[in-house]
């Protein structure tokens, strides 16, 4: 049954298509914007669609474990959030611009 | 099917009660302050002015809504709509009485009883922030923008004290459904205390109170925490572009988080609707002793008038007032009405406070008003929390 | 019921955490009361636990605390045990050792680095208490090793001086090879035993290839004669004297020398079962103690005369070992705590005295400046003579009677070398306290901080040989075997002793110049002892010279400079040039890192996905 | 009605995140990320997590992204202009190379979970704050301790980052 609705019920990989098809966005979306606020939401976009499996698993299992994992995963990305954007405050003090493009003093 | 109808048949009531008490909640504040000011306030359009919010709700909806050019179209009108839907959808978790059954079917005082209502409220006021930051920010405005910001930091700001002082009485409730963290206030201690958070063993929640009601000024932008719309130095602040209906719904919103605000602090610290005092001691003829002492005074005013109109608008009140005694002294619709009215008494002191307070205090400024969350609100919201624990820990 | 004895090393841990780490910012008298108070608690929990164990000889106190190395099979747990001889070590280094920590306080108070010195004292009882109370190889060799430590830091104190810091470094480096030994020994132990308890280890020891176990014994003698100072590696310890002179009463006489001889005791059963060890142990002890005692006549540093008599009576000790008398080498090594800590502190108050001079030929006459000093110093100096009833008669006694039904001419030796020590000690005694002040400045009594232990260490050198009766003590560890009772040896060791001294006073009293004459008329004999044998410059010469240039001409310039540096530099430039290459792929724009990214986690999946996914 | 909601509510997740991607204002963009959150947070109801789903409305939408909102304004992003140089390999590789992540998952997704089963809302109500709490103090107390840890020093950087001037 590769994916065809079940009568009341929904199969477990949809869920992951869901949350892949998600992901897929995010990485694209880490890939075609310019704008660093942009490309940090991005990240944020990916974050969610590996919790939603998180918690389709743990559904699946009747375990409470992939909801803690969930939980660990917001955490970090209340973390990552702050630092990040104080990275793009400071960024933005000293380069005036957003656009990742010209924040390349990597190269040469 | 039955659920859906009663479901919306509630929905209807709640809906309209609430409006209407918003509409009217600004007259008893506009009626409130004049009087703390002494002065007359809304006088003219219907006795005492009664009819003044329906005047201005006409009056508002008839204005022309003027949209500036400069602006982002979509989050402009976007952003009041944003504010009065977050500011409402968090009054269908509140309970406001025990079940009432009618015809045969039994329901609860409340929309949606849902087992973590406390976070849903929590969840959905701390996105309540986005209708006032986007429209700050989508009027384009200096003025606004600067308000959009203020009134976003200090949501987040507020919001961690808040949240603490709202999980010590949780300690000791041990749940976050609201209904049952109100069952567990009732009864008494030594006979006459009420078992209300704000008296309860182990450790009297009276400072997490105090600590949430300041963080709840701050949340919904009321004096003297009104930042985002400091007349004085930023015009109107977040609405300074807007106008007509779209300026209605943001003070709604403001009133209807008000009310949520205060009905959160009835359930979780002033015990919901459970009497002040036990109904051996005769507390379920307050209603109808207050009630009916209102009635005489409306009488005697009556009397004696100050203005023409009063001889015929005071006794009908009087009247009124009577009808309502007489109803709530009828012992069938005592043990529903009687929790309703408690709930209703309390949230309405509340709502007296903050109108009171707005009337006395002036202004905090923007860095004492931070300085005062960070600093000094925050610790000591997350030592009560601590001693709560501890306590609780104890105790069990 | 447990007794706690970590407690007992872990309280001056506390103390050198605390003086170590907050020590600079604290006042002297909190530094001094922290380090001597913990001390004295550890003292007071070791009588504790002397008083509530019980019959230790029955039954040991064993505790396990926790598990420090486990592989396989082998697993060293960190225990410590209690049993007789653990209990008199115990005491004697915390009884000794709070004496003279309070003593320092008085001694140190116009050094520098104040703080420093107590925290390194501590630390030093940590590591000694450690190694009592081990109840395995490694952990006793991690006491070992740390005194080892404590003993450099504190040889080396006044940085300053380079002589100082290069003493350490020599006996850090010479006792480096003793350890060397002692490792060699544990590896032995555990590829026979296949465990490092001494429990099992003695338990099984018995039924072991003599050979096996003399090439143990050998190896932890080697280790032994390196902490101890015995021949060869006994050179560090007369430099050691650089170091402060409380650190030389308690590191380099009292306690951590006579590790050696504890470590020896420990392994009885290994060496009993090993007799060539024995043997070669004995002989080694003999030599040492002979041949230190004859350098200690000529020297004229009064802290080197005592150095090399401690090492002469280590030799002593190590004879009591070797000829089978374990107890009266631990007898002995109890009483030459009290009495030659008892000297190195007298010697420290008369140092003070002087202002600091060390050379006995600028003293004299010290017998009415500082009286105290004096007469400590003579119960001491009596009791190394042999002098009954002074402490050190009866162990030495025993050592010798021990020896003379090993070996007569050992006691003969023996015998000799007593007269000798008793020579020199009371050479030392006479040029310092008789005759006339040869220095400058006024001499002074010391403080009460530092003559108190010196009354207290008198007493006990004057009663604590008979008091303390360690052969009964450790019967039941060590049986005295019943040796023929030679009536005479008694008299004659006594008469040597008494012969020393009065000769001594013959030379350095009566007429002081016939040291000069004898030393005209044995010239060549007299500079030959009087620098020591020139050990030292032939240890250069054989070891130390060849093992500098070896490794500055072909370590460093072959092996370092040529091949080592040649692969690193060859890896720099390999990764330079592949660097280059990939260069070339960081563009510094993140959206095309993400895409690398992006096509590296699309060929995982794909990989995977081949592989047939991560599980059913 | 299962399906009837998961369809909902993945479709409005999809098609805000598609959104999210597509505007080319960061606010537009942010907004969209709340409906996604949003929307998430009404499956994970459905799945049964409760808690998270509240806790995920509080942190993420009521937090983390006001913080965004809240720097979009202060730095007040405008719209990201066409012009400035395009990555050549983004533009070559970058969306083939996404489609092909994506269709791999996908595949590989139904292979290996071919009948994972299915499931039902509101078969199990596990995660309730309960739970959650239980199993976050007992089993993961670790795990949750050292993320407390990452927060202060989250916090600490952020606020050494955000300083005027590191003086």
């Amino acid at each position: 049954m590769n994916g065809l609705p079940v009568p009341n019920g929904v199969p477990i990989s949809w869920f992951l298509l869901l949350s892949a098809v998600l992901f897929a966005l995010g990485v694209a979306g880490f890939i075609i914007r310019r704008n660093i606020l942009t490309v940090f939401m991005c990240i944020e976009l990916m974050l969610n669609a590996v919790n939603l499996t998180f918690i389709a698993f743990a559904n699946q299992h009747r375990q409470v474990s992939g909801q803690i994992f969930t939980f660990f995963v917001m955490v970090v990305a209340a973390a990552e959030a702050a630092v990040g954007l104080a990275i793009i405050l400071t960024v933005f003090k000293n380069r005036e611009t957003l656009n990742i493009d010209e924040v390349n003093t990597l190269r040469n | 099917m039955v659920f859906f109808i009663i479901t919306i048949i509630k929905l209807a009531i709640i809906a309209f009660v609430l409006l209407t008490a918003l509409a009217y909640l600004q007259w008893v504040e506009r009626k409130v302050i004049a009087h703390v000011q002494v002065r007359m306030g809304p006088s003219r359009v219907g006795p005492h002015g009664l009819l003044q919010p329906l005047a201005d709700v006409i009056k508002l909806i008839t204005k022309e809504g003027v949209i500036p050019p400069h602006v982002n179209k979509f989050f402009y009108l976007g952003a009041p709509f944003l504010a009065v839907f977050m500011a409402l959808i968090s009054i269908s978790v509140i309970p406001f009485g025990t079940e009432v059954t009618l015809f045969g079917y039994t329901t609860k005082m409340q929309l949606a009883d849902v087992n973590v209502g406390l976070l849903v409220i929590l969840a959905v006021s701390s996105m309540g922030v986005y209708g006032i930051a986007l429209g700050g920010w989508a009027s384009n405005n200096k003025y606004s923008l600067l308000g959009g910001l203020r009134s976003s930091a200090q949501m987040i700001s507020y919001e961690l004290p808040l949240s603490l002082a709202l999980a010590s009485p949780l300690l000791i409730m041990g749940t976050l459904s609201l209904r049952e963290i109100a069952d567990a206030q009732s009864g008494f201690q030594l006979g006459f205390i009420p078992k209300w958070a704000i008296f309860s063993a182990p450790f009297p929640q009276i400072i997490s109170f105090l600590i949430f009601m300041i963080a709840a000024f701050a949340e919904t932008n009321r004096i003297p925490f009104d930042l985002p719309e400091a007349e004085n130095e930023l015009v109107a602040g977040f609405h300074v572009e807007y106008s007509s209906m779209k300026f209605a719904a943001f003070f709604m919103a403001e009133y209807a988080n008000m009310v949520t605000v205060c009905s959160v602090a009835t359930l979780l610290f002033l015990g919901g609707w459970h009497p002040l005092w036990p109904v051996a001691y005769g507390s379920n003829f307050v209603a109808p002793v207050v009630l009916f002492i209102a009635g005489a005074v409306c009488i005697y005013h009556g009397l004696n008038p100050a203005r023409p109109m009063d001889k015929y608008t005071l006794p009908a009140f009087g009247v009124i007032f009577f009808l309502l005694a007489a109803l709530m002294a009828f012992p069938p619709v005592i043990p529903v009405l009687m929790p309703l009215f408690w709930f209703l008494a309390k949230v309405g002191f509340l709502l007296f406070v903050f109108i009171w307070i707005r009337a006395t205090l002036p202004r905090f400024r923007y860095d004492q008003l931070m300085g005062f969350a960070w600093k000094f609100l925050f610790p000591v919201a997350v030592l009560n929390l601590l001693v709560t624990g501890f306590l609780v820990a104890l105790a069990s | 019921m447990t007794q706690n004895l970590w407690i007992i090393p872990i309280l001056p841990f506390l103390g050198f955490l605390v003086n170590g780490i907050f020590g600079r910012k604290l006042p002297k008298m909190i530094v001094s009361l922290v380090a001597v108070v913990s001390v004295l608690l550890s003292f007071g929990w070791v009588m504790k636990v002397y008083l509530t164990a019980g019959d230790l000889a029955a039954n040991p106190v064993t505790e396990h605390y926790f598990t420090w190395i486990r592989s396989g099979a082998f697993n060293v747990g960190w225990d410590y045990t209690v049993d007789k001889l653990t209990m008199i070590m115990l005491m004697i280094v915390t009884g000794i050792g709070s004496l003279i920590h309070i003593y320092s306080v008085g001694y140190m108070e116009h050094e520098g680095g104040y703080y420093r010195f107590f925290a390194y004292l501590n630390l030093f009882m940590f590591f000694m208490l450690n190694l009592v109370l081990a109840a395995n190889y490694l952990l006793l060799f991690l006491g070992w090793e740390g005194v080892g430590l404590c003993s450099y830091l504190l040889v080396g104190f006044y940085i300053v001086k380079h002589s100082a810091t290069t003493a350490g470094n020599k006996a850090f480096i010479v006792n480096r090879i003793g350890d060397f030994g002692f490792s060699l020994a544990m590896f032995l132990i555990v590829v026979n035993f296949g465990t490092l308890d001494f429990g099992h280890v003695f338990a099984a020891a018995p039924g072991r290839p003599t050979g096996t176990l003399t090439a143990i014994a050998l190896l932890l003698l080697l280790g032994a004669t390196g902490k101890s100072a015995q021949i060869p590696l006994y050179v560090w310890l007369p430099d050691a004297m650089e170091g402060p002179t409380p650190v030389s009463a308690l590191i380099h006489a009292a306690t951590m020398v006579t590790a050696g001889v504890y470590m020896c005791t420990r392994s009885a059963v290994i060496f009993t079962h090993a007799p060539a060890a024995m043997e070669t142990v004995a002989i080694i002890g003999l030599v040492t103690a002979a041949f230190a005692a004859t350098i200690g006549l000529a020297q004229n540093d009064i802290k080197k005369v005592y150095a090399y008599s401690t090492i002469s009576q280590l030799g002593y000790m190590f004879l009591g070992v070797g000829v089978g008398a374990f107890s009266a080498g631990i007898w002995h090594l109890m009483t030459h705590a009290f009495f030659k800590a008892l000297l190195f502190l007298g010697a420290g108050s008369v140092i003070h005295a002087c202002h600091g001079e060390q050379d006995m030929r600028h003293m004299g006459g010290l017998r009415k400046y500082a009286p105290i000093t004096f007469y400590t110093l003579c119960c001491a100096s009596l009791a190394i003579a042999g002098i009954p009833p002074f402490a050190g008669f009866w162990s030495k006694d025993a050592i010798l009677a021990a020896s003379y039904a090993h070996a007569p001419w050992m006691y003969w030796i023996g015998t000799i070398t007593a007269g000798m020590t008793a020579f020199y000690v009371w050479r030392a005694m006479f040029m310092t306290f008789f005759g006339e002040y040869r220095g400058h400045g006024h001499p002074h009594e010391s403080p009460v901080s530092m003559w108190g232990p010196l009354a207290v260490l008198a007493a006990l050198s004057v009663v604590g040989g008979f008091l303390f009766n360690v052969p009964k003590i450790l019967n039941s560890m060590f049986p005295i075997e019943e040796a023929a009772e030679v009536p005479w040896l008694v008299y004659v060791s006594v008469l040597a002793g008494v012969l020393g001294i009065g000769l001594a006073a013959y030379m350095y009293v009566v007429n002081l110049d016939l040291p000069e004459r004898i030393t005209k008329a044995i010239g060549g004999l007299y500079t030959l002892v009087y620098n020591k044998y020139f050990i030292d410059e032939v240890y250069d010469a054989t070891v130390v010279h060849p093992l500098v240039e070896g490794s500055r001409s072909v370590l460093w310039r072959g092996v370092d400079q040529g091949f080592i540096d040649g692969i690193v530099n060859g890896v720099g430039q390999e990764s330079k040039a592949v660097g280059g290459v990939l260069r070339l792929m960081q563009s510094g724009n993140i959206r095309s890192y993400a895409t690398w990214v992006v096509l590296g986690s699309v060929a995982l999946v794909i990989a995977l996905g081949i592989a047939g996914g991560v599980s059913r | 009605m299962d399906l009837f909601f998961f369809l909902l509510f993945a479709i409005i997740a999809v098609v805000c995140g598609v959104n999210v991607i597509a505007q080319r204002h960061p606010i537009s963009s942010a907004l969209s990320l709340i409906g996604v959150m949003g929307s998430l947070a009404v499956l994970y109801l459905l799945l049964g997590a409760a808690f998270i789903a509240t806790a995920q409305i509080i942190v993420y939408a009521g937090a983390v992204m006001v913080l965004f909102v809240f720097v979009i304004m202060l730095l007040n992003a405008g719209a990201e202009e066409r012009t400035g140089r395009r990555s050549l390999i983004a533009q070559i590789f970058g969306i083939p190379a996404l489609i092909g992540l994506l269709g791999v998952l996908c595949y590989f997704v139904q292979r290996w979970f071919p009948n994972a089963g299915v499931v039902n809302f509101d078969a199990w109500q596990g995660g309730s704050a309960q739970n959650i709490g239980y199993s976050l103090f007992t089993d993961y107390l670790l795990p949750f301790e050292v993320t407390s840890v990452l927060i202060l020093i989250a916090i600490l950087g952020a606020i050494v980052l955000a300083r005027k001037e590191l003086d």
